[in-house]
């Protein structure tokens, strides 16, 4: 069990190290030069070669790795003498553009991104998982039918196309919600809840659709396992069948897709939060692109991958108290 | 063929049995108009090769037949007829009076719960009243009964923890936790080794001894049968060819088929020379 | 069994080992010797069985043989070749005169391809030319085997169990084999089915000489077809010899034990059947009269 | 717009079911006629081919049908659009009019109808060419790491899972961002697909792996074929219902993305038309006119939704004629 764990902390900081080289690579090759993006329009090539060696860019590329990677962990300090910026521990970079390091800034809006998330996830966990079950229940009735065709639908529509269409419907045409407007749920919960209902729902719709076919075929396919029949035959309630012998086996795997689906989320839903206006991560890093402001879309996506390799092990591990057979090993 | 006498001693009574699916082509039958009994305490051998309908007419007796199936005739359990029984009055026989053995162990227990647990499942669901403690203490004896060492411990194991034969021992402690009246053993050995399967067929003996359950017992394995039942039905596709005490069968059999079939079993001391066929290509060899 | 040619094929101290459990960061693999210390000869035109429970190493020992599995120790000469250490055209020429016939007719048979496609397929990989043109070989190969030879063009799913069990047959006869392996070649089949292709078995051996290394678990079956019996357990084989010795006269615990416990059917019933059997058929031709 | 990794999933789980039970003698394998016959008596699948098939004809003719038309993707229209209301159409739907047939954008007057016609192209080119390429990376690699297994297949799942847990549309943002705006279109197909592969590969090394247990593998081995004659000869055929079925499910995905990233303006650059992107310029004038934004956003739905529903039927079909065989 420890040797397992280990194992997986292992692996999971091997993966953070690749994503974090290849980020980089990438935007080494990729990006221009932020020395000149820093300088400004009047800008002479002296001051350009002053504003790199200061910032470490005349480096060689393994040098400037390292000092980005140990950033991570003890801070760095951009620069030197009375203008240095200093940069403290997680120090993803330095966003020169807004003057602030790409940590604070992702900070700030984190609790933007959670709740957007989080609530989607609650709505599309609640609606997927339980239109899934009636749709196995009722296999190849009407119900079934016509579930399946709503998830037909909700997985094409792209977010952005459902999410200005219910922005039309219900607070243009049909006056329902009030126009969004960002308020902290302290001060007006009512247009706090009303602001991420939106949002939450764009996000379900086309999530929901693949959860729901995804408990459909699984229920479908336990209730032909063999232990399910032998449950009935040992004369227990459809209920207790149901219960038991039914829904945990074929609800486990959803464990695993959900996790790695919340986690993605949380690194920034981009499109969602950038139609309906939602300061986020998502929101931010789409601006970033915008401005070309490189360190920000470094950091973003960095903490995106880093959510996806987190929720990656949180779901092993769950997987591993759920099903026994990971659990304990075969003594046979 | 259905001389038997109409006594009240059989526990069960199985007439004109049909088990039919709908398919886009129509109806199919798999079991066709089947008659049988089952002396009370006795053991009856349903025989048969793949696709002769033995399998389908087991379910068809639990109440437990696949979705698209459909049984007709009339299948009389002690005197009650379970074809037109209400679901809930069925539930209640289904488990208690009458127990299931199937082929395979492994997956016909569910891996995300001990053994314990499932031993004791049916046992709470059947008596009204039962503490955790109380079923586990009954799935516990169970697991001795079928002579599974340290079942004290090994109660709280998980099915992937326990070897072929050992789950199918479970299972059978399954059933035994509710003493049932007849046990139905659908290829219990079919999957198992060969000196696991005398073991296997060693304690069904003995629980029929102890206990006087009445026994089905369904397989392809004519050598199985003639060790375990007193009684056989032949089946092939669907329909019966014979039936009548075991020894009537082995000895003097009246159909064709059944000679064939006692004729391809290669015998383990018996001379060596062509195995006899059917001369006719069998239903099987057609196509 | 001094007198006895030079064999076909000789085994000698076959090791095979697996890695198991997972061998991770920190994981150190464990291994699991599936065949220790294996050693076995079949002579041309013999049939020697290999016996046993799972788990018992047989199948992996058939594997080694027929070179699907690297060895871990030991060497195999077939016909006077080391065959673990042949390669290109050689072997090539092994896989010409060593075929396999697998348990699962279903499995064993790509569903996607056509009986010709199958039959000839072994031709084909090792690049020779077929006598006769493919379709005309199909259909001489079906008929040997008991098939139709019409049916050359169908698909393995149209088959029943034993029909596609002698399509497996008709591939490995294909190339003119001197030694086939069948690993647990009739076990799927229904008993009648059963029969008949142990009957065919026989009788393609007859007519054609060459040797069967018979994989099995049913020891009815295996006394039906073997001239020599080896008994395998835990990876090694326990017991070695003709027959009815081994049947007759087990030497090892284990046989013993395993002979024992195989279910039989009543020999006095037996006898009285065949007595019934025959006053039948005296009364049938009687009446016939 | 979430990559549509767990709907893959199902899939995988549906697919990869190994066929238990007793095989039925009866029925031949899926042949293609026998698809096409259960297809055509599906009314949903028939429309949505009609749909697609229209939609790549209108791609395939666009010159034409501007001509027809009228107006050219990139020609203004002053006289369409009232410059007193800030460039707001004239006349009802956005300047739905017989001179524009979809009316015309606001502020420029460019005629909707031939942006649309010309934004097909785009679409189809790009997610059709994204589709084959991460078909043939998927399949290959997954042949390879299933087949093979230990080292290869460690390499090889290895940098799927990387790719993977790699926030993949973020990234794509990224790196289009970064990248010279010449040739974008190729750009997009590489970026997509290079993220876009692991998905299907992920399923074929599945089915490789439990295909490569069955016995016909190891018979092909003794027959003397080598590796990669049953790579290519005996494995890959029995994967075709499976590839078909991804594919078609992966086209609507890519549809998707390209469309997302040109809303995102890293798309396809302007002024080259794309659903997407008129969909983006749409969002500041969707309250005043929405045509603006409805044309190109049912355009799209519909194709998507044709694709998906088309992939569930051929996915349906197949199995029922594989689920034997």
């Amino acid at each position: 069990m420890i040797r397992f764990l280990l194992n997986r902390v292992m692996g999971m900081v091997v993966v953070l190290f690749l994503v974090c080289l290849f980020t980089f690579v990438i935007f080494f090759v990729l990006s221009p030069d932020p020395a000149v993006q820093i300088c400004g329009k009047n800008c002479t090539p002296e001051v350009i070669d002053q504003l790199r060696a200061n910032l470490g860019l005349d480096q060689p590329f393994w040098s400037q790795f390292w000092t980005f990677v140990s950033g991570l962990f003890v801070g760095r300090t951009y620069g030197s003498g009375p203008n240095a910026i200093d940069c403290a521990a997680p120090c993803l970079g330095y966003s020169f553009q807004t003057s602030q390091p790409v940590f604070d800034m992702i900070a700030q809006r984190l609790p933007v991104s959670a709740t957007v998330a989080i609530g989607a996830a609650i709505l599309w966990l609640l609606a997927g998982v339980s239109a899934g079950l009636v749709s196995a229940v009722r296999e190849g009735r009407f119900a079934d039918r016509f579930i399946t065709g709503l998830t037909l639908t909700g997985m094409s529509i792209p977010n952005y196309v459902l999410g200005l269409s219910l922005q039309f419907l219900l607070v243009v045409t049909l006056g329902w919600l009030p126009f969004p407007q960002a308020v902290p749920f302290s001060e007006d919960p009512v247009q706090w809840f009303s602001n991420y209902l939106m949002p939450w729902i764009v996000l379900a719709v086309g999530a929901s659709a693949v959860y729901t076919r995804l408990t459909r075929a699984n229920v479908i396919e336990t209730l032909q396992e063999n232990y399910v029949r032998t449950a009935r035959a040992k004369g227990l309630s459809p209920g207790l069948v149901w219960r038991r012998h039914a829904l945990r086996p074929a609800l486990t795997p959803i464990v695993t897709i959900f996790g790695m689906d919340f986690a993605g989320l949380l690194g920034g839903a981009l499109i969602t939060e950038t139609v309906f206006g939602l300061n986020g991560i998502g929101k931010m890093a789409a601006d970033s692109i915008t401005k070309n402001d490189q360190p920000v879309i470094m950091g973003v996506t960095l903490l995106a991958a880093f959510f996806v390799v987190i929720g990656n092990m949180v779901v092993d591990l769950l997987y591993t108290a759920i099903d026994p057979r990971v659990r304990v090993g075969s003594a046979a | 063929m259905s001389e038997t006498p109409r006594d009240t001693e059989n526990l069960l009574r199985v007439r004109d049995l049909t088990v039919g699916f709908h398919t886009a082509a129509g109806q199919v039958d798999v079991v066709k108009q089947l008659d049988f009994d089952l002396a009370r305490g006795g053991a009856l051998g349903i025989v048969g090769e793949s696709g002769s309908g033995k399998s389908m007419t087991s379910l068809a007796i639990m109440g437990l037949l696949p979705k698209g199936a459909s049984r007709s005739g009339s299948i009389e359990f002690d005197g009650t007829e379970l074809t037109t029984l209400p679901e809930r009055a069925m539930r209640s026989i289904r488990g208690d009076r009458i127990a299931m053995i199937f082929q395979d162990p492994l997956s016909s227990l569910n891996p995300y719960y001990t053994v314990g647990t499932q031993i004791a499942e049916a046992y709470r669901s059947h008596r009204s009243g039962v503490t955790r403690r109380q079923a586990r203490k009954v799935a516990i004896e169970a697991m001795e009964r079928v002579h599974i060492r340290d079942a004290a411990r090994r109660v709280d194991h998980y099915p992937h923890q326990f070897s072929g034969g050992m789950r199918q021992r479970v299972m059978i402690a399954m059933t035994l936790s509710m003493e049932p009246e007849l046990i139905i053993a659908d290829e219990p050995t079919t999957a198992l080794d060969v000196t696991v399967q005398a073991q296997i067929l060693d304690l069904l003996a003995e629980i029929r001894s102890d206990t006087g359950a009445g026994l089905i017992l369904i397989t392809h394995d004519l050598a199985v049968v003639s060790q375990v039942t007193d009684h056989l039905v032949v089946m092939r596709d669907g329909d019966l060819v014979e039936q009548g005490a075991a020894e009537q069968i082995f000895t003097d059999p009246q159909r064709d088929y059944t000679r064939m079939l006692l004729d391809a079993v290669p015998r383990i001391d018996d001379e060596i020379g062509l195995l006899r066929t059917l001369t006719a290509p069998t239903a099987e060899e057609e196509s | 069994m001094n007198d006895a040619p030079e064999p076909l094929l000789r085994a000698r101290n076959l090791v095979k080992e697996f890695a198991t459990g997972g061998a991770g960061l920190f994981g150190r693999s464990a291994r699991f010797r599936a065949v220790d210390d294996v050693s076995l000869e079949v002579r041309t035109g013999e049939t020697l069985a290999l016996v046993g429970e799972s788990g018992s190493g047989k199948s992996t020992t058939a594997r080694l043989i027929a070179r699907l599995l690297d060895t871990t120790g030991g060497s195999i000469e077939f016909a006077g070749r080391e065959v673990h250490r042949l390669s290109g055209k050689a072997l090539h020429a092994f896989r010409g005169e060593v075929q396999v016939i697998f348990q699962d007719p279903y499995s064993s048979l790509n569903p996607k391809h056509s009986v010709e496609r199958i039959v000839t397929a072994p031709l084909v990989y090792q690049r020779r030319r077929i006598p006769g043109g493919a379709r005309d070989f199909t259909k001489e190969l079906m008929e040997r085997v008991g098939l139709n030879p019409d049916h050359s063009a169908r698909f393995p799913s149209q088959f029943s169990g034993g029909q596609a069990q002698r399509i497996g047959i008709a591939r490995a006869l294909a190339v003119g084999p001197k030694l086939i392996i069948a690993d647990e070649a009739v076990s799927a089949l229904d008993v009648s089915v059963q029969a008949q292709v142990i009957n065919l078995l026989r009788g393609l051996q007859e007519e054609e000489g060459f040797s069967y290394l018979f994989i099995a678990h049913d020891l009815a079956v295996v006394r039906q077809i073997a001239t020599r019996v080896a008994v395998m357990n835990g990876g090694r084989i326990v017991e070695e010899g003709e027959r009815d010795q081994v049947f007759g006269a087990p030497r090892d615990e284990y046989t013993k034990k395993l002979l024992s416990a195989i279910p039989r059917i009543n020999p006095e019933w037996d006898a009285r059947r065949r007595e019934n059997e025959r006053a039948r058929r005296a009364r049938e031709q009687e009446a016939a009269l | 717009m979430t990559f549509t990794s767990t709907d893959l999933e199902v899939e995988g789980a549906a697919a990869g079911g190994e066929t238990a039970g007793d095989p039925a003698p009866s029925s031949p394998p899926a042949s293609g006629r026998r698809l096409v016959r259960a297809f055509l008596h599906d009314r949903a699948a028939l429309a949505c081919s009609v749909y697609i098939l229209l939609i790549i004809l209108m791609a395939l003719a666009a010159p034409l049908l501007v001509k027809l038309s009228g107006w050219g993707p990139l020609e203004f229209d002053q006289s369409a659009v009232d410059p007193n209301l800030g460039g707001l159409p004239l006349g009802t739907a956005g300047g739905v009019s017989a001179e524009h047939w979809f009316g015309v954008e606001p502020g420029n007057g460019r005629d909707i109808f031939a942006r649309i016609v010309y934004g097909a192209r785009v679409s189809m080119t790009i997610a059709l060419l994204a589709t084959v390429l991460t078909s043939v990376l998927g399949v290959v690699f997954g042949l390879l790491a299933g087949y093979f297994g230990g080292r290869v297949d460690m390499v090889i799942s290895r940098v799927m899972e990387f790719l993977m847990a790699f926030p993949a549309l973020i990234f794509m943002i990224a790196v289009l961002s970064a990248l010279p705006a010449e040739n974008r279109q190729f750009l997009l197909v590489g970026v997509i697909s290079f993220f876009g592969w692991p998905y299907l590969a992920r399923i074929i090394r599945g089915q490789t792996m439990s295909l490569k247990e069955r016995e016909f593998v190891e018979s092909a081995k003794a027959s003397g074929a080598t590796s990669i004659q049953i790579i290519f000869k005996e494995i890959l055929p029995n994967l075709s219902s499976t590839i078909i079925v991804m594919t078609t499910l992966a086209v609507p995905g890519y549809v998707g993305t390209e469309a997302g990233l040109s809303f995102l303006g890293v798309g396809v650059v302007p002024p080259t038309p794309s659903w997407g992107q008129m969909i983006a310029s749409s969002v500041p004038w969707y309250a005043v006119d929405p045509a603006y934004f409805l044309f190109p956003g049912a355009f799209l739905f519909l194709l998507v939704l044709s694709f998906t529903v088309l992939g569930d039927r051929v996915k349906k079909i197949a199995e029922s004629g594989e689920g034997r065989a």
